[in-house]
């Protein structure tokens, strides 16, 4: 029981960092701050909802397995966050000033 | 001598002059005149009637000689005789040329003069008609020509009428040899009415009977002189022959046309003598006299149509009668011709312009008139479009599919089209 | 539990929506993949959760292609679309 | 449980709309790489649409195909495109001309449009609400079948046949491709560090989920065409890292690769024949090998081929005969 | 195993032969030619064999896998099929024969492979009894056919390819649309099953407009024709056959074959909305023909035309379903090998010209008799001038439009038969005329000549064998039993 | 074993594999070509004249080949079927050797013969055939093989006169087809049967009938050049001479002239047509035609154009013959299929002759000709003149039973039109001889050959003299066994007093 | 069951919507995206409707056919994508010509 309410708790956690990113995604001015924003929800609320739901997994495999699926995707976030930010810089698109 | 080779000699009479021809084609010599003339010369002075009618002939129609025939045949061999010896003996070489047309003609002649049925007749006096052209126009200039166009004319003409003619006595009788073709028609009287004027305007046309002389006239004047020795007998005898042989005489009573066609005799007499007395020139003077013996000839003709018993008693008279023609003119014309006068009188020219108005540009004026009218038309349907400017649109009409194509190129058309399609066939669907 | 997970869905997948925002908005093309790389990720957790909710495991083999293939659009982009020039 | 169906319609009122609308982005944005990155993530919603309507196998298949490989695919078009148009209009369509365009063209199209949609919603709505299609045909005869994944069954088995054409399809699209050639050079640079590394990575991570795939399919969601188009994914990303086929390895090697799937479909289809009469009828005993057999190799052709395709241009030794 | 002659599974040998003759060819491309050939003349033998069975044995099923009905695939062969594989078999076997000097080097490894895909396609679609195996096999032959009319990399066959795909791909969705209202009506894919369990309701009546729109889109009927003459006209030349001569009867073949065996139990009068735009088609296409300056589009504007005829058997069949639809698998045989000859002709004129310009064809009757014999000869089938194969279908057509009075039909064959000698005889009157300056002809080998012939000659050689065909045409009696006689 | 079964075919196959042979060979060799023409020709007249002793004695003559399920292919020689087939094998014979001599070195040879043997072979097909639909094959066949001899000589006018040939032509094709079909559909049968085979219809199919009538009329009427529809003839003069030769005496006109004939006798039937009320209007249409062919023919002066609108005229005594329903029009009808051939024939070789001799094309230029040329142009008179009705020239046979037929009836207006014909006929011909014979000759011969002393070539003589001498012996000798009119009396009594 | 008509009916609006665009989108690229998504439209009304069994289990078959769609439909985009270059390679527009035009 007290496991279903811990993994609701960081479900509910993952969703709102979830929010977080978008809020940021939509928010922040240009690509290199946005692309922040973005990592938010990749490890943090990705990270949570896996850890929430690994909770409940039925066996080691599976938890196993939404591991593997958390560290892929925290692989192609960083990876392509930065070929896009690269990218960006070689572009030529200019950096926030305030 | 057997039947036999009577008959064959008979049919040889006429073939000769025709075998004649083809050598005669391309050689120019004079020298077969008087051969060509020789088996009809036996043949008159031959005994006894002779009769043949191969049944693969055209018809199964034929030739024979009788006593009737003879005279005309008489005829035929001295005005030719005369002919080719005056054509021979002359110096002018130039008349020569034509001997194929000489040969025709005389083959013709002697074939309508031998035929003893419709048919053979039409045959050979067309044969004849239409290869004395050749002998009327030896002279070759442009007068002789229009006088050759005004005699064609009438003999086709004459050819034509006898044509329905002979058509109605076929219809009527299956033989058409004369003696039988005369009884069928003295029995049924409207037919042969219709068949008497047939005959008597189409050998009238052919013999130059007034009021049909005109080409007698024109050709005589403008033909050669040996052309001239023959016109007595070769169309205008025969002419006569043919409405002898023809023509229901001594059968039924033609009261009326007997009437008229003594009337045109004596009116032709009546013509040719105010004619003669006011400007006839001296070269006419055989053609007018022939139109005049052919007046005579009329009125007999016309006297035997009203009253066949009249004609039953003098018909023995009428052979020498058209034999004796045919010479006299001959010799008339043998006398008259030596002068040689190409004069024309104004009258007569002015008439032949007249004739050749008619005769030969009515094509050329027919043409004029068809231009006209297309022209006419274009220009109209210019101003009808200069009028109503819309009607330039159908002008155009010719590119209109290839826009509407462009237009079915267009995809949003195309697919949209395609989904009415869709539509269409649900809702047939539905309904 | 299953209502919350499914209510946590919804509230990614609403998140998602949001998101497009972003897509609509540009204003660079970085801009929009960054946008579709969000969407890939919310992805995943929506299908993690939805086969939290429906006890299918088979969808995790689902997520797992799409984190493998969420990477691949965005090099894609990186390394041709976005190469060129502009 | 009011509440649990309350919440499931919405989240599935939800997916329908956004889908939808990501639809209507894709087709009607005015730029045109916002259109295709809708297009992707339309892919990656119609992914969770199959998983909600129980269709992991679909949503696999999506998920690697839809949303990954074809995205990937439209990309690389639209970065072709740009040096390609001559007068350098870009993505989008010149507003001018779209208001230009005549009006009547856009709600003609329109009003059919409504028209064919609500006389298909009044066909679909027509529709028994429950029907087994060929369910129970399909539980019946899957034990000899082979595998005990029904798609999987039906896919190699009950309609192999079509399955044979279909990856004849894809090899004739990759020839037809070939055959045209394209003759627009990809811009390359190079990787750098960190996209070599990611590939270095994914890789063989994408390899080894490939062999799961394919070795699940057999009872579980996926199979070839999932394993083949993850291996695909891989392969345009060693494409997309500047990886190049060894040349010794373009030529025959290569079309015997991508053909092979199809090859081994005729070979096993004729030896059935011979040995069962029956053309593709596999003996029950044997199903279960000759189909993961099939998979294998249709599943490293089908990888090959949507690599082939993503790189378009024929490989040199094509090219130059 | 004892499988005799008579027993060897012909259908199957059909679909596998050209496959692997076509995987052949692409793994070892220095020798499609040779492999090519093999291949057509293997397909030329395995439709022998099969129309030997069937015509002794009647209707030719096939289990694929074994299943059977529901379940699995089903290969199905009637008259109506039979004689499609045998007229496919026979103009591949022209056009490959044509092919073998037609392509350049570079062009034969292109052509072959994709070629002998799309005879596998076809063969495909002509055996097959499931409605998604049709689909498979539609699109299969959808992309083999686009690939082949890029084959001359011209501009404007790149244009009027792309759009053949495009009409090609929506035909196909709307095709699979159809198919899945159809499976999800009454749960089955198979054709006979369907036509067991159909029954009409509103969804059965949504697929049936929306196959019916789809193949129409693909058979290219007025106004639909709109890909058709730019595709046809600018691919190659034995690709322009193949395509006219097979590819748009294939669809045709489909809807024909569902339109009867399942559509019929519908009542509608879609069959005079289709006669009508058949109708529209003959005129339109004809007239269309007629005023092209180019060859090939010349005779693609005639296949437009000639698809018009074809669909007229709709309305017609309804009293005399037999003669009808005979008329039209009649006018499909002898079009496609007419067509076909026809293109091939015009694909040698042009390579004997180098252009297809049809104003200045330069005494092509003189130098390229053969061509010109195959392309008058077709012509005259075209035409439906006899003795050919289309004078067999017209006559067969007007007959059953005179026995119900349908005037309008009767008049639009008349018209579509002075039109079609219109636009021919503005080819043929061209190539015997002379231009002032000869020009440097191209030498066109004899091979490519005598296959345009072989080809016009057998569309001649069909009005010959009318009986044994419509014998043939009746097995398995696909046009219901029971016939009015005329 | 039955040979008489397999005679039909043999005939249409002695010209048909010859003119197949000769397609394929080489342009320079000239004898062989020579000698399949000839031998096809021999062997084709060899296999008429045994078919003429066969049914003159009564015995059957028919090949039947299945086509569709319920028609055959049938050929069969009947009196009629002979009386086409023996003119046009005796023509085709004359016509080869006169072709040989006229396009002695000229280019494309090969092609020319082929097609010259295809379109005599639908002829002698359109002849024999015993129904409608081998009627109707052989038909279109012919307009098919035409076609590029009228093209023959590839300049753009010549590829004008082919458009319009085959614009009427296959209009009337279309037409053809759609009658017997349609009377297909009402009768089931297509055999030409001898008082034709609609009697069992009822009076409700009258009207279609009459329209089945017209349309047959129409279609047949392209080709045998009925007034509305006879444009295509003057302009396919293009063509060289034998080909109008052939177009204009045998082959096209008649085929057209002989389908009517077929129609109205073998079809309908003459009692049956007759209550239908067709026969006079068709003998008007055929009446104006004669009357305005003739009239048209006034106005030309290119000479083979005035001849071809006197074959407009001419042919369409065939069809006055028919219409007028009697059987002495019959005879006269279908005898002048005969001596209108031979007859045209004639003409049209002098043309040639002309052309290819003098470069002559225009009446205008023919003055004195006749000095050049004697024998060609006196087979040219004997033409005109049997054109004409001259006696005894064929022609006067044919219009001799033409009017006798008509009177018969009761039909005296026919009369009128035989008559303004034959003045038309003279008006247009008669100068054209007035030229040849009297005219001198005024300038030099626009483009004259050199044949030596001779006139003109062997090859290119002799056709129209031994035509020439044909017109005339048909009428000299008409009443001689096996002369046409003798068949065309055989074919009048079968077709009216047999029971 | 209102999800799988639910769905359905969004095919249907898929369907509709790529056949819309089809027809007012002149650029190419447009045109095979509009071809995709109708695709996907009928793809999804075959898996929509294959969950109306009533046992849970929905039919496999419609799947499969999906899958074997999929594949058809990748393979036609990748073969268009590859003649829209080439297109627009030729004629400097990546559309029909004739559409250009207008």
């Amino acid at each position: 029981m007290l496991t279903e309410y811990v993994s609701a708790v960081l479900l509910v956690a993952g969703a709102i960092f979830y929010l977080a990113g978008t809020i940021g995604l939509l928010r922040f001015p240009d690509v290199y701050t946005r692309l922040h924003a973005l990592t938010k929800a990749d490890n943090l609320g990705l990270g949570l909802i896996v850890i929430g739901l690994s909770l409940q997994a039925s066996s080691f495999a599976a938890a196993g397995k939404l591991f593997l699926i958390w560290l892929l995707v925290l692989l192609a976030g960083a990876s392509v966050s930065h070929l896009v930010a690269r990218a960006a810089l070689h572009k030529g698109v200019h950096l926030w000033k305030r | 001598m057997s039947n036999e080779i009577y008959n064959i000699f008979l049919g040889f009479v006429v073939a000769w002059p025709l075998l004649l021809t083809i050598p005669a084609l391309h050689t120019r010599l004079p020298w077969p005149c008087f051969w060509a003339i020789f088996p009809a010369a036996v043949l008159m002075i031959l005994p006894g009637e002779a009769f043949v009618a191969p049944s693969w002939f055209l018809f199964g129609t034929g030739l024979g000689v009788n006593s009737e025939a003879r005279w005309i045949l008489a005829m035929t061999v001295i005005v030719w005789s005369m002919t080719v010896a005056v054509v021979k003996f002359s110096s002018e070489q130039t008349y020569n040329f034509r001997t194929p047309f000489f040969f025709l003609t005389l083959a013709g002649n002697l074939g309508a003069v031998l035929a003893t049925d419709l048919v053979v007749f039409v045959c050979a006096s067309t044969l004849m008609g239409y290869s004395f052209y050749g002998l009327l126009l030896q002279r070759r200039n442009e007068s002789s020509y229009q006088a050759g166009k005004i005699y064609l004319i009438f003999l086709i003409i004459a050819d034509l009428t006898l044509f329905d003619a002979l058509l109605l006595a076929a219809f009527e009788t299956d033989d058409l040899r004369f003696e039988s073709v005369r009884q069928a028609m003295t029995s049924t009287a409207d037919t042969s009415i219709t068949y008497l004027w047939l005959v008597l305007i189409g050998f009238g046309l052919k013999a130059g009977v007034w009021p049909f002389h005109l080409w007698l006239i024109e050709t005589f004047k403008y033909s050669s002189w040996p052309a001239r020795l023959l016109l007595g007998s070769v169309p205008v005898a025969v002419g006569l022959l043919g409405i002898v042989r023809w023509a229901p005489l001594g059968g039924a009573t033609y009261y009326i046309p007997g009437l008229i066609y003594q009337g045109l005799g004596i009116v032709a007499l009546l013509y040719i003598i105010i004619r003669a007395f006011s400007r006839i020139q001296i070269t006419e003077i055989p053609a007018w006299t022939i139109v005049a013996v052919t007046g005579l000839c009329n009125v007999a003709l016309g006297v035997g149509l009203a009253y066949p018993s009249l004609w039953h008693k003098y018909q023995y008279l009428v052979y020498p009668l058209i034999a004796l023609t045919g010479v006299f003119t001959m010799f008339l014309s043998y006398g008259l011709s030596r002068t040689k006068d190409e004069s024309i009188s104004s009258t007569h020219r002015s008439s032949l312009n007249m004739f050749k108005a008619w005769s030969e540009n009515w094509a050329g004026l027919m043409q004029q008139r068809k231009q006209n009218i297309k022209t006419r038309f274009v220009l109209l349907w210019g101003t009808v479009v200069l009028k109503f400017k819309f009607l330039h649109c159908f002008q155009k009409w010719g590119i209109a599919p290839g826009v509407l194509e462009q237009q079915l190129q267009y995809w949003p058309n195309a697919i949209t089209l395609f989904l009415i399609l869709v539509i269409v066939v649900a809702l047939s669907v539905f309904l | 539990m299953q209502t919350l997970y499914f209510a946590l869905a919804l509230f990614l997948l609403l998140n998602l929506f949001a998101g497009m925002w972003r897509i609509l908005k540009g204003p660079t093309a970085a801009d929009r993949m960054l946008a579709a790389q969000l969407f890939g990720t919310t992805s995943v957790g929506v299908l993690l959760l939805l086969a939290q909710a429906s006890a299918n495991t088979v969808l995790h083999d689902v997520a797992l292609v799409f984190s493998l293939l969420a990477a691949l659009t965005s090099v894609a982009f990186v390394r041709r679309a976005w190469l060129s020039k502009e | 449980m009011e509440a649990l169906a309350l919440l499931q319609d919405v989240f599935d009122i939800l997916l329908g709309f956004g889908l939808l609308w990501l639809a209507w982005l894709a087709l009607f944005s005015l730029d045109l790489f916002r259109s295709i990155v809708s297009f992707i993530s339309f892919g990656l919603l119609m992914a969770i649409i199959w998983v909600r309507l129980d269709a992991p196998d679909v949503a696999l298949a999506e998920a690697a195909i839809g949303a990954g490989l074809t995205g990937a695919l439209f990309l690389a078009a639209f970065a072709k495109l740009q040096p390609a148009s001559v007068n350098g209009k870009g993505s989008s369509i010149n507003p001018q001309k779209q208001s230009s365009r005549k009006q009547l063209l856009r709600w003609l199209p329109a009003l059919i449009m409504l028209w064919i949609a609500s006389g298909l919603t009044i066909a679909i709505l027509a529709l028994p609400p429950h029907a087994t299609g060929l369910t129970s045909e399909v539980t019946s005869n899957l034990t000899a079948s082979g595998v005990s994944n029904p798609v999987t069954a039906v896919l190699l088995n009950f309609r192999g046949y079509d399955t044979l054409l279909e990856i004849v399809v894809l090899l004739l699209a990759l020839l037809a491709v070939w055959s045209i050639g394209s003759s627009v050079p990809s811009i390359e640079s190079e990787p750098g560090p960190v996209l070599d590394t990611l590939s270095r990575l994914l890789v063989p991570i994408l390899i080894m989920v490939s062999a799961y795939l394919l070795w699940v399919g057999a009872h579980a969601p996926g199979g070839a065409f999932q394993a083949g188009a993850v291996l695909g994914a891989a392969g345009v990303l060693l494409v997309l890292s500047g990886w190049k086929l060894y040349p010794g390895l373009e030529g025959f090697p290569l079309r015997l690769v991508l053909t092979a799937g199809s090859i081994t479909f005729v070979v096993i289809a004729i030896l059935t024949m011979l040995v069962s009469g029956t053309f593709m009828q596999f003996p029950p005993a044997q199903a279960s090998i000759l189909i993961l057999i099939l998979e294998m190799v249709a599943t490293l052709s089908i990888g090959v081929t949507l690599a082939a395709l993503f790189i378009g241009s024929p490989p040199t030794d094509i090219k130059k005969l | 195993m004892g499988i005799t002659f008579i027993d060897f599974p012909w259908a199957i040998a059909l679909i596998l032969l050209p496959l692997t003759g076509g995987l052949s060819c692409f793994l070892w491309p220095s020798v499609s030619k040779i492999l090519g050939l093999v291949t057509v003349i293997g397909v030329m033998l395995s439709a022998t064999g099969l129309g030997w069975l069937v015509i002794d044995k009647g209707v030719y099923h096939y289990l694929v896998g074994g299943w059977g009905a529901p379940l699995g695939i089903e290969l199905y062969v009637d008259g109506l099929s039979l004689l499609m594989l045998m007229v496919t078999a026979l103009v591949a076997l022209g056009v490959s024969i044509y092919s073998i000097h037609y392509f350049e080097l570079s062009y034969q490894r292109r052509f072959w492979p994709l070629w002998l895909f799309l005879l596998t396609a076809l063969n495909a679609l002509f055996l097959s009894a499931d409605i998604f195996n049709l689909y498979v096999t539609l699109e299969l032959m959808g992309l083999a056919a686009v690939a082949l009319a890029t084959l001359t990399g011209s501009h404007d066959a790149f244009t009027a390819a792309m759009r053949y795909l495009l009409a090609t791909l929506l035909g196909s969705l709307a095709f699979l649309f159809g198919v899945v209202l159809l499976y999800h009506s009454f749960g089955s894919l198979d054709i006979a099953v369907l036509s067991e369990r159909f029954e009409s309701n509103i969804t059965a009546w949504a697929a049936f407009g929306l196959i019916s729109a789809g193949l129409v889109l693909k058979t290219a009927l007025f106004p639909m024709h709109f890909w058709l003459p730019p595709a046809h006209a600018n691919a190659p030349a034995p690709v322009s056959a193949v395509l006219s001569a097979l590819v748009v009867k294939a669809s045709f073949y489909i809807l024909l074959r569902l339109w009867l065996e399942i559509f019929s139990q519908l009542d509608t009068d879609v069959d005079i909305l289709f006669g009508f735009l058949g109708s529209i088609a003959i005129i339109w296409g004809s007239l269309q023909a007629l005023r092209q300056t180019r060859i090939k589009l010349l005779v693609a504007y005639s296949t437009v035309a000639q698809v018009g005829y074809l669909f007229l058997a709709f309305p017609l069949a309804e009293k005399v379903g037999v003669t009808a639809w005979s008329a039209a698998v009649y006018l499909i045989l002898s079009h496609a090998l007419a067509k076909s000859a026809m293109f091939l002709a015009a694909g040698n004129l042009l390579r004997f010209g180098g252009h297809d310009r049809i104003a200045d064809l330069d005494r092509v009757a003189q130098r390229l008799p053969i061509t010109v014999a195959a392309f008058a000869l077709a012509g005259v089938s075209i035409m439906g001038l006899p003795p050919s194969g289309g004078f067999i279908s017209k006559w067969l057509l007007l007959q059953s439009a005179l026995v119900q009075s349908q005037w309008g039909l009767v008049g639009v064959m008349l018209i579509g038969g002075v039109l079609a000698a219109a636009y021919i005889f503005k080819v043929l009157g061209r190539a015997f005329t002379q231009a002032p300056l000869p020009h440097e002809p191209g030498v066109v080998p004899a091979t490519m000549e005598w296959a345009a012939l072989l080809l016009a000659g057998g569309a001649i050689l069909l009005g010959f064998f009318a009986s044994e065909i419509l014998a043939i045409i009746e097995i398995g009696s696909p046009f219901g039993a029971g016939e009015v006689k005329l | 074993m039955n040979w008489n079964a397999w005679i039909p075919l043999l005939v249409v196959a002695s010209s048909l594999l010859p003119g197949l042979i000769i397609f394929r060979l080489p342009e320079e060799r000239v004898r062989t070509r020579i000698t399949l023409n000839l031998i096809g020709a021999f062997l084709k007249l060899v296999l008429v004249g045994w078919m003429l002793w066969g049914v003159y004695q009564g015995q059957h003559f028919e090949t039947r080949l299945a086509l569709l399920p319920d028609l055959d292919l049938v050929l069969r020689a009947g009196p009629l079927s002979l009386i086409f087939v023996s003119l046009s094998t005796v023509l085709w014979l004359v016509t080869t050797v006169y072709a040989i001599g006229y396009l002695e070195n000229s280019p494309h040879r090969s092609r020319f013969f082929g097609f010259f043997s295809l379109c005599v072979t639908a002829t002698v097909g359109i002849a024999l055939s015993g129904n409608l639909i081998t009627f109707l094959i052989f038909y279109e066949l012919l307009t098919l093989s035409t076609y590029p001899l009228i093209v023959h000589r590839g300049t753009e006018e010549a590829r004008r006169a082919g458009q319009t040939y085959l614009a009427y032509t296959i209009f009337g094709g279309a037409l053809l087809l759609l009658a017997t079909v349609w009377l297909y559909t009402l009768t089931g049968s297509l055999e030409f049967t001898p008082r034709g085979f609609i009697h069992g219809l009822g009076e409700e199919h009258r009207t279609a009938l009459i329209i089945i009538f017209a349309l047959f009329i129409t279609g047949f009427g392209v080709k045998a050049a009925l007034v509305p529809l006879h444009g295509w003839l003057p302009q396919a003069m293009i063509a060289p001479a034998p080909v109008s030769a052939l177009l204009h005496a045998v082959a096209v006109v008649k085929a057209g002239a002989f389908g009517i004939i077929r129609v109205v006798y073998d079809v309908f039937g003459i009692e049956s047509a007759a209550e239908l009320g067709v026969m006079s209007p068709l003998a008007w249409l055929a009446a104006v035609t004669i009357i305005y062919g003739s009239l048209r023919a006034l106005f030309q002066n290119d000479l083979k154009r005035r001849l071809a609108f006197s074959t407009i005229s001419q042919v369409s005594y065939i069809t006055l013959g028919v219409a007028i329903a009697g059987p002495i029009a019959t005879i006269g009808g279908v005898v002048h299929l005969v001596h209108q051939g031979i007859m045209k024939i004639t003409l049209f070789f002098c043309a040639g002759n002309l052309a290819e001799t003098l470069g002559i094309h225009k009446i205008s230029e023919m003055n004195g000709v006749g000095h050049r040329m004697p024998w060609t142009m006196a087979a040219f008179t004997v033409g005109a003149l049997g054109m004409i009705g001259v006696p005894p020239i064929a022609g006067f046979v044919s219009k001799w039973y033409l009017g006798l037929g008509a009177l018969e009836v009761g039909e005296g207006w026919v009369m009128f039109v035989l008559a303004g014909s034959s003045l038309l006929n003279a008006a247009y011909f008669l100068p054209i001889l007035h030229r040849i014979w009297f005219r001198k000759q005024t300038a030099a011969w626009p483009h004259e050959h050199n044949f030596g002393n001779k006139e003109t070539a062997w090859a290119l003589l002799l056709p129209p003299v031994v035509t020439a001498l044909m017109a005339l012996a048909a009428g000299l000798v008409a009443s001689a066994p096996f002369s046409p009119l003798e068949w065309a009396q055989l074919i009048a009594q079968r077709e009216f007093y047999q029971p | 069951m209102n999800t799988v008509f639910l769905y359905a009916l969004v095919g249907i609006g898929l369907f509709c919507l790529g056949l819309f665009a089809l027809i007012v989108q002149a650029h190419l690229l447009r045109k095979i995206l509009a071809i995709n998504i109708m695709g996907s439209g009928v793809f999804l009304i075959l898996v929509a409707l294959a969950r109306r069994t009533e046992g849970g289990i929905p039919d496999p078959v419609p799947h499969a056919m999906v899958i074997t769609g999929i594949v058809v439909a990748v393979s036609a985009t990748a073969l268009a994508l590859v003649m829209i270059l080439k297109v627009t390679e030729s004629s400097g527009q990546p559309e029909f010509p004739d559409e250009e035009s207008k």
